[in-house]
């Protein structure tokens, strides 16, 4: 079981905010399409420029092999202040 | 000190909080960014943090600060959450032993929490609601950072006993 | 608001009363010097105003800073007389719609207040009291501002509705 | 009658901040050298570099014509904050 969280606008794009997924997607870009299964425009913004993913508190690049029960976070561009 | 905090916070109260007993720091420079809006709005943005996560990556930013500027102590106090027009979004205060340091490093640490720190903020206009992104002038702040080599304790010295 | 005083101030209190229904404003810049010293010393330094042509020459640096830098407002507060340890000298308080001109003006009129405004500042060190002269930064500090172009209005734009 | 005010450290080298000057000094450098007499320290310090002079809470460069009951101040080199 992987856990996903999805932020700003990715989140309205889906229409939640978390969610699980299981029994355990072993890859990060496995995990990516099954987050955004029959949502294309999701597809696309978590494809896009300016999207990071935190896998446990921890950003990654590029691929990851996720544990069980892993914390994952996809970031659409940042903006505080 | 780093806080979060989905309830307004008090900016005057802070300030005076973090100096409270600083007889070694001359210097305390701040910014508080204000949610700007119409009167009678119910909400003029809405923050939305990953909170452990922002925690963390603040810390590590207020950390590097420190270090760089050569800091006394830092107080980043972010709200989240809807945010009615006139109250406070952010504080950031930064104690040092001289001016040029504390300025640069508050500085510079609201050009990344503008552009770099993991908050999600949507805007609510007229037109609608819309989320923010980075502006290509938040874009240019924070990278003048990237640029320059660290400036902490390089100034000319100030006066001795006061800033 | 100009004011020189010879009590100590609440710089939490006067950062709170400067932004009270402040809805146009985005970004509020501070800087409040503290006097530095001994725990237990009477006083740390004593600062001579001549008081009215000093408030006419801050206004005067003020009116160019608002102007420069396209201000809403610009509070400052300078202390004399003797001032013991830890208590604050010095408050300047900048308001803009973003971030960079408030930064920036804060900075700008602090480098005055140091180097060019009607001061006189005495500090009490081990060595017995000595009167300060602007210091070698302090100077370079100031001579940056009279290099500059005029950059009020001249960064690129924040968001819309908050600094 | 003028009045003249000093400061700073040309307070504590006069021993005095303020006194009037009277029937009335005709001009600038004839009044600095009344408020100099007999103090070689003082005068050296007001003709020093960095002293400023206003007259009527205006800064004067070089000479200046007084009128009576004029307020000068002798301003040594300025730090605040």
């Amino acid at each position: 079981m992987v856990k996903v969280l999805l932020f700003g606008r990715l989140a309205d794009l889906a229409g939640w905010r978390e969610r699980d997924f299981g029994p355990g997607p072993p890859s990060l870009s496995a995990l990516r399409s099954l987050v955004a299964a029959g949502n294309q425009e999701l597809a696309g913004a978590l494809a896009g420029p300016g999207v990071q993913v935190a896998v446990d508190l921890d950003l990654v690049r590029g691929e990851a092999i996720l544990g069980a029960g892993a914390e994952v976070a996809f970031l659409p561009p940042m903006s505080g202040g | 000190m780093i806080r979060l905090t989905e309830q307004p916070f008090d900016p005057g109260a802070e300030l005076n909080g973090f100096c409270r007993d600083r007889l070694g720091v001359g210097a305390v420079a701040s910014f508080l960014g204000i949610a700007r809006g119409e009167p009678g709005q119910a909400s003029a943005l809405e923050l939305e943090a990953y909170p452990l996560f922002t925690q963390n990556e603040i810390a590590k930013i207020v950390a590097s600060a420190v270090d760089r500027f050569g800091l006394h102590d830092v107080a980043v106090i972010h709200r989240i959450g809807a945010i009615p027009p006139g109250e406070a979004i952010v504080l950031v205060i930064t104690a040092s032993a001289h001016r040029r340091e504390a300025f640069e490093a508050c500085d510079f640490l609201m050009d990344y929490l503008k552009s770099r720190a993991p908050f999600w903020k949507r805007e609510f206009g007229p037109a609608g609601p819309r989320w923010v992104e980075p502006t290509a002038g938040d874009l240019a702040d924070i990278a003048r950072w990237d640029r320059d080599a660290p400036r902490g304790g390089k100034t000319a010295g100030a006066a001795a006993t006061n800033e």
